[in-house]
């Protein structure tokens, strides 16, 4: 059977190049060679697997060119047409982490080819990208190259075979966020008593489910000159313009939208309505001012107390909407205000 | 309490001439069980069968899995307030067939659910494809209300069970095992320096087919108590439940229950294991507030420093999981608790119903979501008209080469939430 | 306790409708729930717990859910929304959303079935909040 | 949402009626509205009334955006 192919990235320093002072050397193919960790790689792939190429990058040049050097490396990758990418491993070091794990990410995402990476959990790469690539988890340093190099073919050997990848814990990378069966030498009973003897005793136990994050954002810095802030108008009150040219569904709603207040003073029955359906409409479609302050906002500008209203005001329907939905929402909105400069968000809703 | 099990190996089930355990084999004449079942006049009719491990056999919709025990030194019978009086149970002797287990099948509701493969890759996922089984499929009469059938088939299985075990009668163990809780202040100054630790299970007991009985009486109706977790194994807990295969605990598990186990094997070693705390899954959100501030305080009463907390179920029990968990801690007891994933056929979505900071030790008997393909096999007892209406089943289960495309949820015990498996998810 | 139920089991709505309050919604599980949270907006208490029952949410399309009217004015009721409930109620929603929709069950004997079981699920709750 | 606007870097008003709802979706500056139907209005005052009502609830709301905070904070009268 023909061995498969395999194409290695490494940095500046395992190529043996040099350290950080020649972190700025751009990207070079090397076809047919086998460099620095790629020769250990080589090695434990036997007569199943070979590097076909080696690709090196200065880490500066890397991450201070990523749109040019990613596209260049994408072009060469895609010619050589290998059967698995591996970056790295990267270890501890935190641009060598980032950029294994950018092209690795690129490479399976762009052009569908298996990729893998290797790094300490620590690497500010790993939390960018675990959920993106295979990670397999290495030591902080070099030192523990020969751990790493043996899990990471045993890893991509098993990955090259089309064989079912087991559980996080079972194959050694990072855990994706995505729950995978597999089954436990003990069984669930033995493990927890094994647990509560740790637990009693204060010793590090590991939980077999964290809980989901109670994900909470720090607040921002309070507005500090609420005279010169402009301010924007957000609802999950449904209030749209009259009509709702935009559709958007009175509850579940799958798309938000963005008006103008360009010239509108106060909100009333013939300009504006609200397409919320968890509630009586009544009140918020004879005023809409009751959901969404722009009279009261108006005045306020006009008076000098804010610096101005934003010109844009974005809404949507908070009813029935799916938490990913309402996610993606915000992030959106919140991209679109900070671009056009606003300091601060009121959001109402109902 | 001190209770001796004395294990008895079924190597094989055969049907007979005369109903007999010998060298091992047990030898029945459904004859002599039949009217045991018919006693009853909601049941028609009903057979039996045998599947063995490694059979290509399947066997769906299971309600109960049962292990024959018989009680022969001390007080009570097997199954206080169902086949024997509610004397209390829990110490002197029992028999137990081990390596064999009674499975009671039929459909029950329109979308009864319970899958046991003999063979293939789904007989990794239950316990049951590794045991001797024997099979009864209960017929009702007409007309039979889905909840007096359920109650039908629940008890003809306790009385077949109990005439079964009655083999074992005089018959001399292949193996003891002595179990022994002590009083409060006993064990204090038995094992003065040993952590104090419990065992919590929560039983489900939200309505018709999601029931338990303690002693003969609903589950849902009782306060939540402490027992002897002996009186577990004779029998004192059972089953009335016949809905979420994988995660319902069947009485065979109550009767095995791998957590008293486990924790019986540390006993007066690392912990001193003091008493189970048994309390239920109610539907109604006072009861839920009223039984996990019971446990709580008992947790305290009893000066623990440690429980396992083990659920039944999904969704609604999970709240009752993190309310005992929340009040447990905040009483000092450092706890673990034991569930299952309902995290989606991707793996991708939030696992359990309800969450809590407090849940920081928790094992997992895998995502019931994940999609399994089962091969056709060739013997079905029981009846496949039913497989695509049962949890995890789709439309497309049952496909055009006779395997069928389900989730986990629908193999009997597959993810176990008292920890009876090995299967785990990360 | 005084109650009513909302539900989209007609079995629950005949069996039930001369002796108790029954607000009968047109629609699925998921529509229940989302009549339920406007409710629970609005003041309404949850007595029984939405995800009651070990019959997934993609294979019944029958829920009945007990509920408490706290308050008869809007305006109290704002105050007074039960954070219980409001949590309850949205994760059931997002729990609702994760199950794989299944094609609806059409076999009547099943979809009788179903309906006996949640009516019995509801029953059970009725039990506690009666006495 | 109110989280991910917050992620953005713009400090976040949550004017909202049900508090409880807020603090779930984690809102950091939370004022608490006057009823669901509307928020900020209240159609039983007359219009000068109910205009002066929601002025109040606006300036409440921009005290908040003004006041630094460490975690969840209800601005209550």
């Amino acid at each position: 059977m023909a061995k498969y192919k395999v194409v290695h990235y490494i940095n500046q320093f395992f190529a043996g190049i040099g350290g950080e002072e020649k972190a700025d050397i751009p990207a070079e193919l090397h076809k047919g060679e086998v460099i620095g960790p790629g020769m250990a790689f080589n090695t434990g792939f036997g007569d199943e697997a070979e590097i076909i190429a080696t690709i090196v990058c200065g880490d500066s040049y890397f991450n201070e060119n990523i749109e040019a050097v990613k596209a260049e490396i994408l072009g060469w990758v895609k010619d050589l047409a290998p059967d698995l990418f591996i970056a790295g491993p990267a270890f501890n070091a935190g641009r060598y982490g980032v950029a294994c794990g950018t092209i690795a990410a690129a490479v399976a995402e762009e052009l569908g080819i298996k990729a893998m990476t290797g790094m300490y959990v620590e690497n500010p790469g790993a939390d960018m990208y675990k959920d993106k690539v295979y990670i397999i988890e290495t030591k902080d340093s070099a030192a523990g190259m020969r751990a790493a190099v043996k899990s990471m073919t045993a890893f991509a050997l098993k990955y090259l075979k089309g064989e079912k990848i087991g559980a996080s814990c079972e194959d050694g990378y990072m855990n994706q966020g995505v729950r995978v069966n597999f089954f436990e030498k003990e069984r669930g009973s033995k493990r927890a008593v094994d647990m509560l003897l740790k637990k009693l005793a204060d010793k590090p136990f590991t939980t077999e489910y964290p809980m989901p994050d109670f994900d909470r954002v720090e607040p921002n810095p309070a507005v500090k000159d609420m005279a010169h802030a402009t301010i924007a108008l957000v609802t999950s009150g449904g209030i749209v313009v009259k009509g709702n040219p935009d559709h958007i569904e009175s509850s579940s709603a799958s798309r938000f939208g963005e008006y103008s207040l360009a010239g509108v003073y106060d909100l009333d029955e013939n300009t504006f309505e609200t397409a919320h359906g968890g509630y009586d409409p009544v009140y918020a479609n004879a005023d809409a001012d009751r959901v969404l302050p722009v009279d009261v906002l108006r005045d306020l500008e006009k008076e000098g107390v804010i610096g101005k209203l934003h010109e844009k005001y974005y809404a949507t329907v908070g009813n029935g909407t799916s938490v990913a939905n309402a996610k993606g929402f915000g992030a959106e909105i919140g991209k679109r205000l900070v671009a056009d400069g606003v300091d601060a968000v009121i959001l109402t809703s109902t | 309490m001190r209770l001796e099990i004395g294990k008895i190996n079924i190597t094989d089930i055969r049907f007979a001439e005369e109903s007999k355990i010998e060298s091992g084999v047990l030898y029945v004449n459904p004859e002599d069980l039949k009217p045991v079942v018919l006693e009853d006049d909601k049941i028609k009719d009903v057979c039996f069968d045998i599947a063995k491990p490694g059979e290509s056999v399947r066997i769906t919709p299971v309600k109960d899995v049962i292990e024959p025990r018989v009680k022969v030194e001390g007080k009570g019978g097997v199954f206080p307030g169902w086949v024997s009086k509610v004397d209390t149970v829990g110490s002197g002797k029992t028999l137990a067939l081990k390596g064999m287990a009674l499975v009671t099948a039929g459909k029950i509701v329109g979308f009864q659910e319970g899958v046991i493969d003999m063979t293939g890759p789904g007989a990794a996922y239950t316990p049951f494809s590794k045991t001797l089984n024997l099979v009864m499929v209960c017929e009702p009469v007409e007309g039979l209300k889905q909840h007096d059938y359920e109650a039908a088939v629940r008890k003809a299985g306790f009385r077949v069970a109990a005439k079964i075990g009655e083999l074992a009668r005089g018959i001399e163990p292949d193996d003891t095992c002595v179990y022994e809780t002590l009083g409060i202040k006993e064990g204090m100054e038995k094992y003065p320096d040993l952590p104090r630790v419990g065992y919590v299970s929560m039983l489900q007991t939200q309505g018709l087919l999601h029931d338990t009985y303690v002693y003969g009486v609903d589950a849902k109706k009782i306060i939540p108590t402490i027992i002897s977790p002996t009186e577990t194994m004779d029998g004192a807990i059972v089953s009335g439940n016949c809905v979420s295969a994988c995660d319902k605990n069947p009485t065979y598990i109550h009767q095995n229950n791998p957590v008293i186990e486990d924790l019986f094997a540390q006993h007066g070693k690392t912990i001193n294991f003091v008493c189970q705390i048994i309390t239920n899954e109610n539907v109604y959100l006072a009861d839920k507030e009223r039984s996990s501030n019971m446990t709580a305080k008992l947790c305290r009463m009893l000066d623990l420093d440690g429980i396992i907390l083990t659920q039944e179920g999904f969704g609604n029990p999970d709240t009752d999981l993190i309310m005992n968990c929340k009040k447990i801690e905040a009483e000092g007891v450092k706890t673990v608790i034991v569930t299952d994933e309902y995290a989606g056929r991707d793996g991708k979505s939030q696992s359990l119903a309800d969450a809590d900071v407090a849940a920081d030790a928790v094992v997992t008997g895998g995502n019931a979501n994940e999609v399994i393909i089962l091969p056709k096999l060739d013997k079905v007892i029981g009846t496949l008209d039913y497989i695509n209406k049962i949890a995890g089943a789709s439309d497309k289960t049952l496909r055009e080469d006779g395997t069928l495309e389900v989730e986990l949820q629908v193999i009997t015990a597959a993810t176990n939430e008292m920890g009876f498996g090995t299967l785990s998810a990360r | 306790m005084k109650y009513f139920i909302l539900t989209n089991n007609s079995l629950a709505a005949e069996e039930l409708g001369k002796t108790h309050e029954i607000r009968f919604v047109e629609g699925g599980l998921r529509d229940v729930f989302v009549e339920a949270r406007d409710l629970i907006h609005q003041g309404a208490v949850l007595l029984n717990h939405p995800l009651y029952g070990s019959v997934k949410p993609n294979e019944t399309p029958f829920r009945s859910l007990l509920l408490h009217r706290a308050k008869s004015s809007t305006e109290e009721a704002c105050a007074s929304v039960d954070p219980e409930s409001v949590r309850l109620i949205g994760n059931a929603v997002s729990v609702c959303d994760k199950f794989i929709a299944k094609k609806e069950t059409t076999d009547p004997r099943i979809l009788q079935d179903f309906q006996v079981v949640d009516l019995s699920l509801l029953k059970s709750a009725m039990e506690s909040a009666d006495r | 949402m109110v989280k991910e606007l917050e992620r953005a870097g713009l400090p976040v008003v949550h004017v909202c009626t049900v508090t409880p709802i807020s603090l779930t979706v984690g809102a950091n500056r939370i004022v608490p509205a006057i009823a669901i139907p509307h928020p900020l209005g209240n159609p039983a005052l007359d219009k000068d009334e109910e205009k002066a009502l929601r002025r109040k609830l606006v300036l409440k709301a921009l005290k908040a955006l003004e006041t630094e905070v460490d975690g969840q904070k209800v601005f209550e009268d």
